[in-house]
Formats: C-alpha cells, structure tokens, sequence
C-alpha cells in the first residue's frame, strides 16, 4: 500500500501500462508537451517519445475517431479529452462508432479503446464547461463507462480498462485529483470493471453513489454516525454495465436507500438506480428512496449560486435521515 | 495485365452491376429492407482501385458499399446473404447492405454516418504507421456530399499534421441525396479542398478504369515514396436513385443520359474490343457466368439461415459482460453472485 | 375535425406558422429540391421559396448552429435534422449552445429554435440509423423535448413549439408518418407544451408512453379490456418538462403502473418515470412498476432480430397482466 | 481621425491592459474563479476592429473576450462585475470570464467551447440577410486552435455557399494553449484554409493599430460592396500564459521577449508621439485616466452584490415553465392543477 492522489494513482495506472504493452498509447489535447491539462501525463513525453504522447489538434471528433481507427488495427490508445464537455463534439464517435462497431459488423473489429475525460463541476466553470453528463453517455449498450470515486479503484479500474478488448469511458472528476488514498502496490492489481462496491459498511441506511459523491456519502455516513445512523455505502464504479448486487443485498438489509449523484436528477444515475431497487426488492422498502443531485440549471460561474446548485454532502445527510425517520 | 486479368476486371464490373440489379428487385420484393444505395454507374471506380491496391492496404468506405465489398475480395453469395440478412452474410446479418467488412481481406467497412469513418480511417493509417507497416496505404471513401462535414476537416487535417499515409478518395458523383454539389459545397472542384491542407491532390475520371487504375497506381507510388496524404477526386455519376425510393426532382433524365453513354462497362468493353484483348463473343461469356454468379449468390443467400435468435446478444462487447436485458433480470443474476 | 395522418399534420403545422409569420423559415438537409426525405415538406419550396425553404449542406453543427444564430436576432427557425441518429453530430449545439445561451448569458439571448427529427427503429437500418435515444437529450435543462404519439397533438405542439420563445427539441417518429387520426381544424388551435394527456380512461392499471408506443399502448388497452381489464394511457408528450400530474392521478386510482418506450431501459423514460411515481404516490403503490422498452443492444440489421429487440403490444399486455395480477 | 479619437483608442488599449492586468490580481486572491484568458497582447486588434466597425455590424469571438467586450462599448465596471460573479456583471453574473456579451450593442459574446461560435456566427449573417439589414456584417473572431476543428469548416462553408456577409478573423497569437500552429494544423498560413472555400483572405499584421484598421476597413468595404464572408488572418501574440496556471513549457522567453517589443500600445504610442498626434504629457495623463476607470471598476465590482439566490432558477427558459428541480415537488404542483 501507498498514500497517493488520484491524479497519481491514475498517472501511476497510465505509465505502468505503457511500460508493460508497446501497443498503450496516448493522445489528446495538451497531453504531450504540456504535461496534461491536469498534469497528469506530465513527464510521459520526455520518457514515451512522441510517437507514444500524441498531442493531437483541438478536433475532438478526429482524437475519438483515430484512435478507434488504431485500435481497430490492434493498438489500444488511450485517447483523452480534456473535459467530459468536449465530448458532446465527438459524440457520434462514441456512441454511434464505439459503442456499435463490434456489433454491427457481426463482431470482426475489436475496440480495445480507453477514453479518458473528467467530469464534474464546482469550478467557476460556467454552464457549458461544469457538467456531469455522465448517465447519458452510460445509455448505449456496447459502451463501458466506468467513474471510480477513490484512488485505489482509479488505479486498478484504469489499469482493467485499457486492457478490456471494449470501448471504456473512463471520468474522472477534475475536482478529486487531490484526494488522497491507500493505493494497493502492484503493476497487476486490478479492479474488475462492472463491480459495484461497498465502501463502508452500515445497517440502517443504504447510500448509493459514485465517483466524487462517494466521497460526499462517505462524509455524510460519518455525520449520520453521530446521531447513531449506521450507513452503508455503495460506490457503483461502473455506469455500465450496472452492477446492482452488492445495491440489493445492503438494501435488503436496510430498507432504505439514498441515492446521490453530482449530475442532474432527471433521466440520471439516481433514476435508474431507484427503478431497479423496486423492481428488484421490491418487498424490502420501507421508504421511497431518495435522489440527491445536482439543481436542474445550466451551472451559474457565480460561486454561490454554483454551490447552491450543486448537490453538498449536507443533503445526502439530510436525505438519509429522512428516508430514516420517514 | 494479361488478358485474362483483363477479362476478370470485366467481369468483376458486371457481377457488381448485376449483383445491384437483383438487390434492387429483392428489395421490392420485401426480401431486402432498411435502405439501399446501388453503385451502379461507379464500378470503374471500386474496380480500378482495387485492382492496384496492394493486399496490405487498407479499404474502408461509406454506405454504398457493394461495389467496393465484391471489389475487396468478398465473395457475391456472402454480400447477397447480408443484404438479405443471413447468418452467412459477412456482418453475420446484423450490418446489412451500409455494413459489409471483412477484416481478412483488409476492408473496414461501409460506414452509414456521413463522413465519420473518415477520421477512422486516419486512425487506420496511424495503426499502420505506429506497428512499422510502413508500406502500407489507407485507402477511404467519401461522396461529394461528405467533404462538407466537419469529420473531412478532422480527418484531412490530422492526416496531414501526422503525415499519415492515406489515400482520401472523394467519389463525387455530382450529389448528395438529392443536392447538387455547388449547392452545398464552396468550391465546385472538390479537389481544391486540399489547398486549404497544403495536401497534393489531383482530379480524374472515374468512368473509364483504365485510366483509374493508371492513375491511382501513380498516386499509391507517389504516397509509398513520399509519405503522407493525397486527395484524389473522380468524378463518376450515380444511374438510380440515392436509395430505393427517391423521388429524383433534383436531376433531367437528359443527365443521367448523357453519363449512361459514358458507361464504364460498356467503355471498358468497347477498349477490350478495339484494343483487340477480347471478342465480342468472349465478353458475352464473361456476361453470362456473371449471371451464373449472381443468381447462385441468390440462391445461396435465400437459403442461408436467419441468424439465431439468442445471437441477437453476441457480440455486443468482446469481454463476458452482463448485459442490461430486462435490467432487473440481469442485475438478480448477478446478486446471486 | 379532419381526418389525416400524422405526416398531414406535421406538414399542416408547419406550412400554417410560415404562411402566419414571415420570421419562421426551414432549413436542413433535403427540406427543398427533396421535398422532405419524409415527403413532410413536399410542395414547400415552390410555395415559399428559396429564402425560406433552405437546403443544407451536410453539415449538421452548422445546421443548428446557424438556426441558433438566427434564432438570436429574432427569427424562428425550424431545424431538421434528418434523423436524430444525426444529432449527435449536433450534439454540442444542442445541449451545450441551445440550451444554455439564453441562462448563461443572463438572459440576453433569446432562442426561439425549433429543431425537428425523426427518432425510432423498425426499419432494419442497423445499429447506428435506428435509435430511440430521446431520453438523453431530455437530461439537459433549458431545452425542452416534445414527442407526440398522434396527429392532432403533432399538430397542435409543433404550432405551439414554434411560436414558444424557447429551443424546442420535436422528435417525430418516423414509422408514425402514416398514422391517422382525427386532427381540429383551426389555424390557432394549440396544445400547451409540456402536459401529459390521457388518451384512454380506465381504472385497473395506468399505462404511460409516449409517440410510437402511444399507439401500441392503445392497442394493448384494447386486449386487456377483452380480458376485462380497463387501461388508462397516459400520454407524456414532453420529455422535458416532465409533466407528472395526469400519471400521478391515474396512478392513485389504479395503484399499478407500467411504462412503455421504445428506447433502451436502463437512464431512460421509464426509470425517471418510475422513480418519480414511488416519490410522488409511495403510498398507492400496489405492484413495482414495470418498465417495457427495447433489449439493451445496438439494433440489428436482421428484420427477426430486430423485432425481437424493440418493445411490441404484447410486451405491455403481458406486462400489464402482471402488474394487475401480480 | 482626429486627435480626440486617437487618444480615445490609445486610452481604450491601455484601460483594457489595466483591467487584464486587476484581473490577474484578483484571480490570484481567489475573488475571481473559473478560467481567466487574459488578451494581453492582442489588443490592438480589438480595439482596431471595433473602431472601424458600425454599430449595425454583429460581434462575436470565444472565451478570450475582455478586451472584445470593452471595445463593444461594455463599461469596464460592468465587464468587472461579470469577472467577479456579480448582479451588475453583463451577463448577471452567471456567465463570467468566458461569457460577456450585451445584445444592446451587438456584441453576441464570448463562447467557451472552441469553434462553437462559428456556425452560431454564420446565423447571424443569415439573420442580417434574411431581414433585410443588407448592409450589416457579422464579425466573428477565432484562434488559430479554433481553424482544425470541425465547426470551423461548417461555418466557413456555409457561409460561402449561402454568400453571408461575415468577417471571418483569426486571431493567429501562435498557440491553441500549448500547441504551436504548425503541430495542429496542416498550413501554417491559416488564411491558406480559405482557399478550400474559394474565399478571398489575407493575412495582416496586428500589433499595430493603424494597420489593423486600414486594413480591415479596407475588406469591410468590400464586403459591403461585394457581399459574401471574407477570411483575414491578423497575426498576434498573447504575453500572458493561455488561462491563469500555464506551465508555459511550449514557449522560450526569448519569443515572448520578441513579441514584447512590439507591444501594440507601446507601437501606437510611439505613432502618436511620432506623428506628433500627442506628446508623452498627454499621453501620460490618458494612461493615469485609465488606471482610474480601472480602479473605479474594481470598486465598483467588488461593492456590486452577488445575484439574488433565487436567480439560480432564473432565465432558464424564456416562457414561464415548470422546472425540474426537486422534481417531485414541481410534479405535486402540476398535479394540484
Ligand atoms: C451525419 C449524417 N447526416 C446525414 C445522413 C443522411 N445521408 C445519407 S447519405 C447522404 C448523402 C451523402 O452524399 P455523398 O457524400 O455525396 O455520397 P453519395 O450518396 O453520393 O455516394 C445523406 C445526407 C447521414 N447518413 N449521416
Ligand atoms: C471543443 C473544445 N475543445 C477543447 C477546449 C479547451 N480549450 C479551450 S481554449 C483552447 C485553445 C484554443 O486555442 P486558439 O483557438 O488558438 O485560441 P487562443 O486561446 O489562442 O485565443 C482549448 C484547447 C474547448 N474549450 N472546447
Ligand atoms: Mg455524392
Ligand atoms: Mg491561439
């Protein structure tokens, strides 16, 4: 075990992977010269050569759609792009090339594709640079979409993803790059992808979340501690596929679940989550499961009306001790 | 060329016309569905390249595809099961007549987004480039109507900022659906597109074979010595309708007339006979087994199974996955883990 | 009253606004020469000309970019886009420009925008030309989403969408073209966006659909009713608002619930309708609400397989049966 | 111009810089957030552009806009109260850095998603066309990053098919953040992509006021006279990293030193005193007017107040509609009806 950020343990994923198969690379905007945008490919150009570290022109569609070309030809690229924003300009790549070649040519091509990009607001950012649009891209079948919430899983997931022969949206949360974890040592630690996760352990309340909000729940299940509510949390890890067991058996214990995501609330993570809680435990709720998400407006740049939108470990705390107390 | 490979460029033209005719009757009989776009008119084209590409080279194309399917190599009887959508057919009945591929024979595929497989295929020349193949060419696709799209900037661009070794092959065939290319394009000449990439470029008929294979033969020396991107426009034109069911109100029939004299079978045929490669008499034999071919390739496509129902969840990843069928089904399974 | 199909209506709605208001105008691939690749246009471009029957390069960024522009000097555009498999190309202006100008700006902007598209498989088009992907673009506030399942509200909402101030998203669908149904004359009959309607009234179990799987919601009524169960179908008609009241109140009298789409379950209309009936009528619930939307992979070529994958009749019947007997 | 004029541009360069430089400062004590772009640099070609345009002429550019907004006609204190997130901000606070804009003075703001604008751009134009204000140009502003994506060439397209009165203007300053023009794009002449448009284009230098408005009023005559979008290329410099914490590995001091000493306000003051339009005097006295108006913006930003918190729901749909938060309780409400 090592303590270490995510940005780390994620550039710590990227180089030991690149290290061990000739065939990882990475390209993106600012990955190369730059060190990354958030640096966390910093060094890689000077030790990888350019051939490896592709700083690419700012054309998302072109930075999705080689990379599928190259990994097509056998090579697994990992391509970047630097906010998950910008993906909305390669959004046919993703959804409608990545997700659907295999398929629809009857399985002939392979997509051992990683696509890295951060998500997340609370950065002054404004409204077209602060989403979380994270459940939207974890709609298509023949995509992965995967969002860790600590350093460890960010190592080990990365580290399953670029090795998966399919295409995996990998999102960070640009605002997570500093926590700090226990990170497993290891070049062949992985962390299955598809495998939700219980992240602390508890009888009373079940608390769904994934990438930052873990971190958000794991603050609130300590608060909730103090007035003597045990909460269990579950980091689901994975967007898709959607892992609802280890959901289900905590919650057939608790009865009771909040579900917390840093998106908006319609059509998002907590939707799917609470759906599939009734339909599969049914006979086990005894309150409505709540949803703890982000205000639906396109993000204010004002820093208090951003925080007002934005969902705040207070509101899983509250969320659960009404499911609690009803 | 000797004359037998003369003899089976021909043939190939006219299994692919004949190939399309049928499709095109199967289709009104219900038995083909989803949409159709025939080639007919562009055969010199798929023939020509094809038959100076190298096998190390890669093909990849849009949605009109037969042509450039039959041309790489894969067998008429296999394309004919696709469009019917038969467990036989190359795509395994799920891609259907935009989705012919055979990785085997070097073709990506027909692609049904305008213009997206366009950075593919620069991802495909990187593949190329990156694992020291260093002979080998990208060969992409693309109609008129398809450079007006963001994706040939991206690809176009990237191609050349990289150095990659693709041959970009605009087949303008005057249209896009129905819109004339000086209605939707800045520049009439494709070709001058690449000005705007410092790309060489070049612009050459597409209806007489021979002179697309002495052509584009040039251009793939010039890209194997040089290195780096080329645009090649040629021009040809489209006989039918841009699917089954167009209403053409776009074109005078006095057009399309004037391209079906230039015909690139019947030119093609016309220099094998005035070149003295071949007879009337030897053509007509060629005509025939095409027929023979084709119908077999009916026949054998009518007889191919449906693909199994429970295939309608292979292949959706690589990797054993969990699918989200029925959710909730699925995630019980996997509680019980 | 007239009867006509749903592509008459469309048509009507359209010509009717341009020939009301000189500032609506259409643009998009093959709405002029064409005709409309639906044939909803035909006749337009002779009628109104050039200036504002405007065929488009393809190009669909600038498609609804430049309608966007437009938009903002005071014009109301009506984008097509030919299909909303081809709106992930427009992605970026969709849910980035769309809809957020008018917030980020303070509100200076104004965006009366009509983008118009056809959603749904069932044609054998292959995975990447038969989505139903309507759900996520209803994930973004500041847009709103409209999809009809008959031609009178076809009718009635396009009008209505194009005389709004706002960016509307109208998703048609397009095996509904020949549809018919009884439509009110009446050049300013409107209906409201963003209300749900019921479109059959029963007591037993609350359907709720929208645009196709309206359709075969009725059709399944029509089977329960043999089977003496009477149906109500809730017909949500808009994405985005959601409007809940009409399925709440039907819910409260038949206590189960099923919800039809044609699209994928998992982050779809279902699971956010679902979830908002257990936080709305906790009490009233009787059964878990089923969800009945396509199998979860890129639709196949194959007609069987194909069908085997999107929602039929039965599936709701079937569905129905089991909410009502458990 | 007269003297007044002149003074009046100096001063607007030197109150942009001011503000930039405030900016800066208060970024570094956190009451700025998000990403800061500072035009240092490039100001004469603002300030050069917005004086040569007519209030009819639409403006538009990406995230990079202070000094755009200035030169609009925004009043610095109001550009200021943006910055700081504040009610009196142009855009309520809600847009920041990347977002000023005022429809009052046909300045239709910064865009934060690279190239975004462009096609936004050319609906401007079409607005102006469409309504018959003939006369009128949309100026839209772009880096040199801006030229490789892919709206750019859907914007430049259709503006020439459809002949739309735009001034295309990319700011060539050199780097799309740490990307040098020629590792992005494939010319490194970036008016050179006009020619894939068949669009007339030039290249200009624009450190130097006086040129950039001769220059660009030269070509707003002609498209004025000639209908039709017109590329221009005005070569710059920013000194400052691309947002606030660049590393700035991609760049030596010395090439920023370069570009340093022909800073376009030390350039336009040593025009003015050469040409004995002002003496230092004078110019000393507008230098110390600026810093006040700076100053006074500051002031007046930082006593502005944060917008109401019930202005987070505001204005996200023009017409009266039921908002999605909480979503339930909206739903109990609709339900009431
Ligand atoms: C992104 C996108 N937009 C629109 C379409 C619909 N569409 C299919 S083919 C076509 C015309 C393409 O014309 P061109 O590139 O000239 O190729 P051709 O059909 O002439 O071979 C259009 C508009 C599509 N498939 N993808
Ligand atoms: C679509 C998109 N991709 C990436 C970014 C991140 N980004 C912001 S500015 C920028 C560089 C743009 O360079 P250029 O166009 O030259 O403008 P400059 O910053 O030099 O003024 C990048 C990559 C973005 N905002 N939008
Ligand atoms: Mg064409
Ligand atoms: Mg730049």
């Amino acid at each position: 075990m090592a303590r270490m950020t995510m940005r780390e343990a994620i550039s710590r994923a990227l180089w030991e992977e690149m290290e061990r198969d000739e065939t990882v690379f990475i390209q993106g905007e600012e990955v190369g010269v730059w060190g990354g945008t958030y640096a966390v490919t910093k060094g890689f150009l000077d030790h990888f050569g350019e051939k490896r570290v592709r700083d690419t022109p700012i054309a998302e569609a072109a930075i999705i759609g080689s990379a599928i070309g190259a990994a097509m030809t056998g090579l697994r690229p990992v391509a970047e792009l630097m906010t998950i924003n910008f993906a909305f300009v390669a959004m046919d790549h993703i959804v409608n090339e990545a997700a659907k070649l295999h398929y629809m040519f009857g399985g002939q091509f392979k997509l051992p594709l990683v696509i890295r990009t951060t998500s997340g607001g609370g950065r002054q950012l404004a409204a077209t640079h602060s989403q979380t649009p994270d459940a939207i891209f974890a709609h298509f079948p023949g995509l992965k979409v995967v969002s860790p919430g600590t350093p460890a899983d960010a190592k080990g997931l990365l580290k399953s993803a670029i090795r998966s022969d399919d295409p995996v949206l990998f999102i960070e949360n640009a605002t997570l790059y500093q926590t700090r974890g226990e990170v497993p040592e290891g070049e062949d630690v992985l962390e299955e992808l598809g495998k939700s996760k219980v992240q602390r352990e508890g009888d009373d309340v079940t608390i769904i979340a994934y990438s930052k909000m873990v971190q958000a729940a794991l603050e609130a299940a300590d608060m909730l501690a103090e007035d003597g509510i045990e909460a269990e949390v579950v980091d689901l890890r994975s967007l898709r596929p959607l892992d609802m067991g280890p959901v289900i058996k905590s919650f057939k214990r608790t009865n009771r679940a909040v579900v917390a995501e840093e998106g908006w609330r319609s059509y998002g993570v907590g939707s799917e989550v609470a759906a599939r809680i009734y339909e599969l435990a049914f006979d086990y709720v005894d309150a409505p499961v709540k949803r703890v998400a982000q205000a639906e407006v396109p993000l204010p740049y004002n820093a208090d009306l951003e925080q007002m939108a934005l969902p705040q470990t207070e509101d899983i705390y509250h969320a659960a001790k009404e499911v609690v107390y009803g | 060329m000797d004359k037998n490979e003369h003899l089976k460029l021909y043939q190939e033209m006219v299994i692919i016309r004949r190939l399309e005719e049928s499709a095109a009757e199967l289709y009104q009989q219900g038995k083909i569905g989803g949409f159709l776009h025939l080639y007919i008119g562009q055969e010199a084209v798929c023939t020509g390249i094809s038959s100076v590409r190298q096998p190390k080279d890669r093909i990849i194309t849009a949605y009109r595809d037969h042509g450039w399917a039959i041309s790489a190599g894969i067998e008429p009887k296999i394309v004919m099961a696709e469009l019917l959508g038969k467990a036989d057919g190359c795509s395994k009945g799920k891609g259907g007549s935009m989705h012919m591929a055979d990785t085997e024979l070097n073709f990506w595929g027909g692609h049904a987004i305008v213009g997206a497989h366009i950075p593919i295929a620069a991802g495909l020349a990187l593949g190329d480039v990156y694992q020291g193949n260093e002979d080998a060419i990208t060969i992409c696709m693309f109609g008129d109507g398809a450079t007006n799209i963001g994706f040939f900037h991206e690809g176009l661009n990237l191609s050349k900022v990289w150095n990659l070794p693709v041959l970009w092959v605009c087949e303008n065939n005057q249209y896009g659906m129905g819109t004339a290319v000086k209605r939707a394009s800045a520049v009439s000449d494709i070709r001058q597109k690449a000005e705007g990439y410092g790309m060489p470029n070049d612009q050459i008929d597409g209806m007489d074979l021979m002179n697309v294979r002495e052509k584009v033969s040039k251009v793939m020396d010039q890209i194997r010595k040089e290195g780096g991107p080329y645009l090649l426009e040629i021009m040809t034109y489209r006989y039918r309708g841009h699917s089954m069911g167009d209403p053409e109100r776009y074109r005078e029939k006095d057009e399309v007339k004037k391209w079906e004299d230039e015909d690139p079978i019947g030119v093609f045929r016309k220099y094998l006979i005035d070149e003295k490669i071949a007879t009337d008499a030897e053509l007509d034999e060629q005509d025939q087994e095409a027929e023979a071919i084709v119908e077999e390739a009916v026949n054998f496509a009518e007889s191919s199974p449906n693909p199994a129902p429970d295939t309608l969840f292979d292949n959706i990843y690589v990797e054993p996955t969990p699918i989200e069928y029925r959710g909730y089904e699925m995630a019980q399974e996997s509680e019980e883990n």
